[in-house]
């Protein structure tokens, strides 16, 4: 990793669920392990309550990677919510990537309350993943009228 | 042409219809547009050449809440969006009077334009049951060009000559497709990122948000659009730049992801020329690999893939391990 | 059926009648296996350092040749076979070890582990399948009481060999049934002979031998069958008096083609 | 504009220690309606609390934000607080600068700079928040109870005891579960039956309580307070109404070579039984894929037999539909299989057991009477090795990751029973650690040692060989000597790992309770929430929830009880005021959202809209906010945003994404 | 980092095992079929590595005592493969200080004429650098 990148301070959102990952990132805490302080995390009370005009704003606020944490699939506390998000997301991502926008900016994971240890694991590799990718700049780019 | 004018006018007539949704000649030889028709002497005219591209069923949501029934002109891509709009609510069938009218494929100006010809007075040949060869009448004397070659992208991909919904059929249809639906995407697909990006930012940067996808789309066909409702906003709106103007093609491609129809539409209007139908051709063929295939408007009352499920979906990650 | 074949150093020479009788079995089952052109010996060990590139490059090289042929490469003696499948399984999920022997290589096609590594018993049995065998044996052993003494190396580690269950395998007792003979289960079968220790601690080998054969005896084991020849040396140094075959020795004989094996 | 209060919690050094509260506050006060901010020690303490309650009295605040722990802790008590105060509680958000913050960062500049900006967020937030009410569900009278073993009759017996309707629901012929195949229990070695049996009979006379025997939950809906359930009672094939159990079927049945799961396959029973003698109730079932009538159509014997003309071939399962305010869920256990560990030689010789087959085998009512004996060749044995741990605190996947809790102590009791019944019997113990933190368990271990003189050798056994002679080689080792061991053992009993009842997963997917990578279900709160699970209206009792012995099963079924009724004692509930709600003027009619809605909650009306130049009878979508439990999945379908989430609303979300990324 | 604390890490990493997650259960030590002939014992590999005590292991007779039989790398609960690390602590001591277990000069009175080929060659690649 060069220099620069260890300097740059990356913008991460989290939004993670009420039920599984929220109390995932509890756990982290209550564990003690750390991850970087780039990440702040978003509540939400199911991980399909995230729209993707959600993502795309943070992106265009200056976010340089939107993590998206929900309970493993099969476990939604809301049955099925998870399950909308996995489409919802697929799509959107591969949309992105489409678009040129690299595709380590966009992350789903399932992480459930008892991952504190995935939690944390899972937010130091992306924050890694961003710092290596640098600032987001394309997608702040990609606009109508550049 | 004379055929569908009398046909209408007999439904007028006889009460079945009240009034007939079609094409009238615009102010130039190759722009028709879209017209309500009420009495039998306003069909004099009603147009249908190879210049009506403007998909009709959009306009069936207004005309759903008028009195009695609308006939309404479909050509077979039609049909699909008009499908969607009746499984989505937006239009009632039973207020809908469908002739499923023929296509050989529709045209593209731009296309004649491009292989030189300019300061077009006419084009002869656009009719349903005319030559292979258009006679483009110009400033500098006759052009000639094959009909195929001034069709629209979109006819090129053609989803077949069978109309999905009608109550009767006028005119000979004709499948166009002879180019693979997603070539385009897949040519894209292949370039490096950094090309991609390049590609779309070229693209994008012509848009003038003039809405015009928006309003011809037949999916895009909400009450208030989200980007002209404060739903989404936050106080701080007047310091940035919109969000509207970096994401809307994004969001409005989201947005009809599994309900659009690949009708073509918002390629066909714009005025920049930009290939806007790739962005909803991108979601299809996504739609398609992991979920198999869909096709929106068919008239099925199968779930669409975004209000659906199964439980070995693929994950997200799929877009990172593909490369 | 066609196979690319890696024979191994000791089946040219001390161990020809794994070889030959295998060789024969496989054309009357129609299976054929096509020998690997200048192989190299595959060092009988793995080397299990994550560091160690040289000593594998002589397994990557036969699977490279494997591939291009287009072909899953089979092996007789269990030492090669695990020494080929582990670099293969390094050669798949190992970054370093892939890039390295690549870099030394110089393939026309980089390698990264796509040809499958099977052993004769797996061709056996999910290729051929024992049913056919049994269809096609003329000379069946029938009430001889035949002990499978698998060793160490066909089956651990058991989540890269993937040859059997490791603590209770059926492969080699499905065969003996196949080929008309009464299996004997007795628990040292996967216990280790002393393996290479016969060379200086001939001791400890002689008396793990012992243990093995004695516990199948006493369950009854007429003889032994094994794909290794370093197996077969140490178990017939023990001094107790069954017999170690080669699995493909019965094999051929059942089949009938023992003779022509022989004959030449 | 609101106006906003911000209390930043020390928590203590939690907070304090990494976070620089004292700048926070300082930074905080030039957010955008933010007029009140303070630090405290802590905040959730009643001082704190108090010091909340004054300031919005006497600051006239409209909004709380709350910067502490996670929400998941207190978000409840500063929502109650404010509320007392007079300010509607879902004006009051939390920043989450403990869990997400302090504790795991270690640099006070960045913590602080954190601190900030998530507590930017939540007063971005806050001033979109608008007061919400919550609505009132009934709470049905009645509480269902899946499974029968020990944890499921306690807890049923206490919910009766308070006077409410109670069902327990169990798949197998009678009540009983796992206890009811032990011989002796620890650390007093009374007899399992003595102790159990009255509980089952107490349970079936209890006229509060119904048992829905050899019946299983097929489907559930609903939530707190008003659940609905399908039950499918299975075709016993015996009419209960009739039958007096006088047990002269199951001897004159002919299909006897049925594996009897109640001795664990050790020996057979018929195809008409009963599980086993003190069963409830005790009425036998056919079980139809051993029966010679089911099967060929002749036979028939049991029907001639029977007196009573109790037995009925034709009976069809039957689903029964009920409803319940709550549901608790004591599925139980089984132990794991063993057929990965081929080491231990169980599955090649029949003188390998696992400890629950050596209950069976003890038991008088067992296989072999209560005789110690060889399943092999019903010879007593000599020598008998135990080997612990097998399969518990695994790192691989043929075993478990845990600790199993309950093998040290029933190993113990193994190891003395047999050297105070069969004093020439030499027992040895494997073991890796004894594990005795329990009331009297240490003790109980240590009499095995001196009084009984029991074997224990600190080491895991490598592999089990059995020997021609018939004798089972035991391949251990000696830690503390050092020494491999090698023992002629006649008998091998091992401590296989527990894990939750299979059947576990797909109720906790019918009731939407989560369930850990274990198929546990997972509580509330590990340790203030023990015997809750996160889904409101779902209670935990025994082994489901996580390992147990048979004292601390039964009280955590009494736990669970006491949860039920203080929620049955309940006339009404508040609902989670956080639902969808549509905005008919932006609505489409398309029906998107009621498509991905889990609940039904949404439904369409014809309603006339009005609005500027708007006067027209549209289909719009409706929400039931008593069904709807606020996933949110909704908004996301809608495309105009007409659906939007109440406390997490699209503003709300945008707004502290921007606070975020400022 | 000390020396010893440096060769730990090596042999760590050459075995790409990991010795903290050891539950001290000996299930290695009672599978091993050389146990009786090693004087450092499976299980306490483990602990040596854990102490940085690479020195003992070096001059153990256990590294060419071992079989390379992997019964303590398939009956290991903890995923921690005493086996390998017995491996890598025998690379290390090949490599670095050329020792061989296996002298060529006594090769000759080794040898029997029923001797297979596989033996001499693993026998060289194990004792030998």
């Amino acid at each position: 990793m060069s220099i620069a990148n260890e300097s740059f301070r990356p913008k991460i959102v989290a939004f993670c669920c009420n039920w599984c990952s929220y109390a995932g990132a509890d756990l982290a805490g209550s564990s003690r392990l750390s991850y970087p302080a780039d990440v702040k995390i978003i509540r939400v009370p199911c991980s399909c309550r995230v729209n993707p005009m959600f993502i795309l704003r943070a992106f265009e606020r200056g976010a340089d990677g939107v993590i998206l944490c929900g309970c493993h699939p099969g476990d939604c506390h809301y049955t099925t919510g998870n399950y909308y998000t996995r489409r919802r997301m697929t799509l959107l991502f591969s949309m992105l990537d489409f678009l040129g926008v690299e595709n380590g900016r966009t992350r789903v994971e399932w992480v459930s309350a008892a991952e504190g240890v995935k939690f944390s694991a899972t937010m130091n590799e992306f924050v890694e993943t961003i710092r290596a990718l640098g600032p987001n700049v394309r997608l702040g780019d990609l606009r109508c009228r550049s | 042409m004379q055929e569908l004018r009398k046909r209408a006018g007999e439904l007028l007539a006889d009460g079945t219809v009240a009034r007939v949704l079609a094409w009238r000649a615009g102010d130039l030889p190759y722009n028709p547009e879209p017209a309500f028709f009420e009495t039998e002497a306003e069909l004099e005219h009603l147009v249908y050449d190879g210049f009506c591209g403007a998909n009709l069923s959009k306009l069936m949501i207004e005309a759903s809440k008028l009195e009695g029934k609308t006939l309404v002109c479909l050509k077979p891509c039609d049909t699909y969006s008009f499908n969607q709009l009746v499984k989505e609510h937006r239009v009632d069938r039973e207020k809908a009077y469908i002739i499923g009218v023929g296509c050989r494929g529709k045209l593209d100006i731009e296309k004649i334009r491009r292989q030189g010809i300019r300061g077009i007075e006419a084009v002869e040949g656009a009719e349903l049951d005319g030559p292979e060869e258009l006679t483009i009448r110009t400033f500098s004397g006759e052009k000639k060009c094959a009909y195929r070659d001034a069709m629209l992208e979109r006819c090129h991909v053609c989803k077949g000559k069978e109309h999905m919904a009608y109550d009767e059929l006028l005119g000979e249809s004709r499948d166009t497709k002879d180019a693979e639906r997603f070539a385009e995407v897949e040519a894209i697909e292949r370039m490096p990122a950094k090309e991609r990006f390049a590609y779309f930012q070229k693209e994008l940067s012509k848009c003038i948000r003039c809405n015009a996808c928006r309003n011809a789309c037949p999916a895009c066909s909400c009450r208030k659009c989200v980007f002209d409702s404060t739903k989404f906003d936050s106080e701080q709106k007047a310091n940035v730049d919109s969000f509207e103007e970096k994401m809307f093609h994004i969001i409005r491609a989201f947005h009809v992801a599994g309900r659009c129809t690949d009708c073509g539409e918002c390629s066909r209007v714009c005025p920049q020329g930009i290939p806007l139908h790739l962005f909803n051709r991108k979601f299809i063929k996504d739609i398609n690999t992991f979920y198999g295939e869909y096709q929106a408007g068919t008239g099925s009352d199968e779930k669409a893939p975004l209000t659906n499920y199964t439980l070995e979906d693929a994950e997200p990650s799929v877009v990172r391990e593909r490369g | 059926m066609k196979y690319s074949y890696y024979p191994g150093c000791t089946l040219k020479n001390k161990a020809k009648d794994l070889d030959t009788c295998a060789r024969a079995s496989a054309q009357a089952l129609g299976v054929e296996l096509e020998e690997l052109s200048d192989w190299q010996c595959c060092g009988g060990v793995y080397p299990l350092g994550s560091d160690e590139i040289a000593t594998k490059l002589s397994s990557v090289r036969a699977l490279a040749q494997a591939k291009e042929k287009g072909q899953a490469l089979v092996t007789l003696c269990s030492a090669c076979h695990h020494v080929i499948k582990r670099v293969n399984d390094d050669m798949k999920h190992v970054e370093d070890v892939r890039d390295k022997a690549n870099r030394y290589l110089q393939l026309p096609e980089p390698y990264a582990g796509e040809t499958q590594v099977l052993h004769f018993l797996e061709v056996l049995r999910d290729q051929v399948g024992f049913d056919t065998i049994r269809e096609k044996v003329v000379k069946p052993f029938t009430g001889v009481k035949i002990g499978a003494y698998y060793g160490c190396l066909l089956l651990r580690p058991g989540k890269i060999m993937a040859f059997d269950d490791p603590e209770n395998p059926k492969l080699m007792e499905d065969f003996i049934r196949a080929i008309g003979g009464e299996p004997v289960l007795y628990p040292y079968r996967n216990e280790c002979c002393g393996g290479y220790s016969s060379l200086k601690e001939k001791e400890l080998a002689g008396s793990m031998s012992k243990t093995i054969l004695r516990n199948a005896e006493g369950f009854g084991a007429q003889m032994l069958i094994t794909a290794c020849p370093l197996c077969q040396y140490n178990l017939n140094q023990a001094p107790v008096d069954l017999p170690v075959h080669y699995f493909t020795e019965l094999l051929a004989e059942a089949l009938g083609v023992k003779e022509e094996v022989q004959g030449h | 504009m609101q106006r906003i209060g911000v209390f930043v919690c020390h928590c203590g050094s939690n907070i304090a220690a990494t976070v620089d509260v004292k700048k926070v506050v300082e930074l905080v006060r030039m957010e955008p309606g933010v007029v009140w901010a303070e630090d405290y020690p802590y905040m959730c303490s009643e001082a704190g609390q108090s010091r909340i309650a004054e300031a919005i009295r006497t600051q006239k605040l409209t909004g709380v934000v709350v910067c502490s722990c996670s929400p998941r802790m207190h978000e409840a008590t500063f929502r109650k607080c404010a509320e007392r105060s007079g300010l509607n509680p879902y004006m009051v958000e939390i920043a989450n600068i403990r869990e997400h913050c302090s504790w795991i960062h270690k640099n006070t500049e960045e913590a602080t700079e954190k601190a900030v900006i998530l507590a930017r967020a939540a007063i971005a937030k806050v001033n979109l928040n608008t007061p919400l009410q919550a609505g009132e569900s009934r709470v049905t009278k009645r509480a269902l109870v899946i499974g029968g073993g020990i944890a499921g009759i306690q807890t049923a017996l206490d919910i009766a005891d308070a006077g409410y309707e109670v069902d327990i629901v169990e798949k197998t012929p009678s009540i009983g579960g796992r206890m009811s195949q032990l011989d002796k229990t620890f650390p007093t070695l009374d007899c399992s039956a003595c102790i159990l049996t009255p509980k089952m009979v107490e349970a079936s006379a209890n006229e509060k309580i119904t048992l829905y025997t050899y019946s299983e939950v097929e489907k559930v809906s609903g939530f707190v307070g008003d659940f609905t359930v399908d039950i499918r009672k299975k075709a016993r094939s015996v009419d209960m109404s009739k039958c007096t159990g006088c047990g002269v079927c199951q001897e004159k049945c002919p299909s006897r070579k049925t594996p009897n799961e109640f001795n664990r396959g050790l020996n057979t029973r018929s195809a008409i039984y009963t599980p086993f003698a003190q069963a409830i109730p005790n009425v036998p079932v056919i079980d139809r894929e051993h029966c010679i009538k089911f099967q060929t159509g002749k036979c028939g014997v049991c029907a001639k037999v029977c007196q009573a003309g109790a037995i009925d071939y034709e009976q069809k399962d039957e689903i029964i539909t009920r409803k319940y305010g709550a549901i608790v869920v004591a599925t139980g256990f089984d132990m794991i299989k063993l057929d990965k560990y081929g080491e231990y030689a169980y599955e090649q010789s029949p003188d390998v057991i696992t400890s629950l087959e050596l209950e069976r085998i003890m038991n008088a009512a067992g296989p072999t009477k209560g005789h110690l004996e060889r399943m092999s060749d019903h010879r007593p044995p000599k020598n008998i090795v135990f080997i612990q741990c097998v399969g518990s605190r695994c790192a691989d996947e043929r075993g478990k990751s845990y600790c199993s809790k309950i093998c040290c102590m029933y190993t113990a009791k193994h190891a003395m029973l047999i050297r105070d019944k069969y004093p020439d019997v030499n027992v040895t113990v494997f073991y890796i650690d004894v594990r005795t933190p329990g009331k009297n368990f240490d003790e109980f271990y240590r009499r095995a040692v001196e009084e009984y003189h029991v074997n224990y050798i600190k080491g895991q056994v490598g592999k089990v060989t059995p020997q021609p002679d018939g004798t089972l080689l035991v391949h251990g080792v000696d830690l503390l000597d050092n020494h491999q061991v090698k023992i002629e053992a006649d008998m091998v009993v091992l401590a296989a790992a527990i894990e939750p009842n299979p059947d576990v997963r797909k109720i906790a997917t019918m009731l939407t309770a989560s369930i850990d990578t274990n198929n546990f279900l997972t509580e509330a709160h590990p340790k203030l929430r023990p015997v809750e699970s996160p889904t409101a209206g779902i209670f935990l009792s025994g082994v489901c929830q996580g390992p147990k012995d048979i004292p601390e099963t039964v009280s955590q079924a009494g736990a669970a009880a006491v949860k039920v009724i203080g929620l049955l004692a309940k006339d009404k509930l508040l609902t989670n005021p956080c639902t969808a709600k549509a905005d008919v003027l932006a609505c489409n009619g398309c029906s998107a959202c009621a498509n991905v809605c889990p609940y039904g909650a949404i439904s369409y009306e014809d309603q006339e809209v009005r609005a500027p130049g708007v006067r027209e009878i549209r289909r719009v979508a409706v929400v039931n906010s008593a069904l709807c439990q606020g996933c949110g999945a909704c908004t996301v379908a809608c495309p105009s945003g007409a659906m939007d989430l109440q406390g997490f609303s699209n503003r709300q979300m945008i707004a502290e994404v921007d606070a975020i990324c400022r | 980092m000390t020396k010893a604390e440096k060769q730990a890490e090596e042999i760590r990493e050459i075995s790409g095992s990991d010795p903290w997650k050891c539950m001290k259960c000996g299930k290695c030590s009672a599978s091993c079929p050389s146990y009786d002939e090693m004087d450092i014992k499976p299980h306490q590999f483990v602990s040596y590595i854990l102490q940085d005590n690479v020195e003992a292991l070096a001059q153990s007779r256990s590294l060419w005592k071992c079989l390379s039989c992997f019964a303590c790398v398939e009956r290991c609960p903890r995923d921690v493969q005493p086996g390998r690390l017995v491996d890598a602590a025998r690379q290390l001591v090949v490599r670095q200080r050329g020792q061989d277990y296996l002298k060529a000069d006594e090769i000759p009175e080794l040898l029997d004429p029923e001797l297979p080929q596989q033996l001499l060659v693993s026998a060289f690649r194990r004792y030998r650098r």
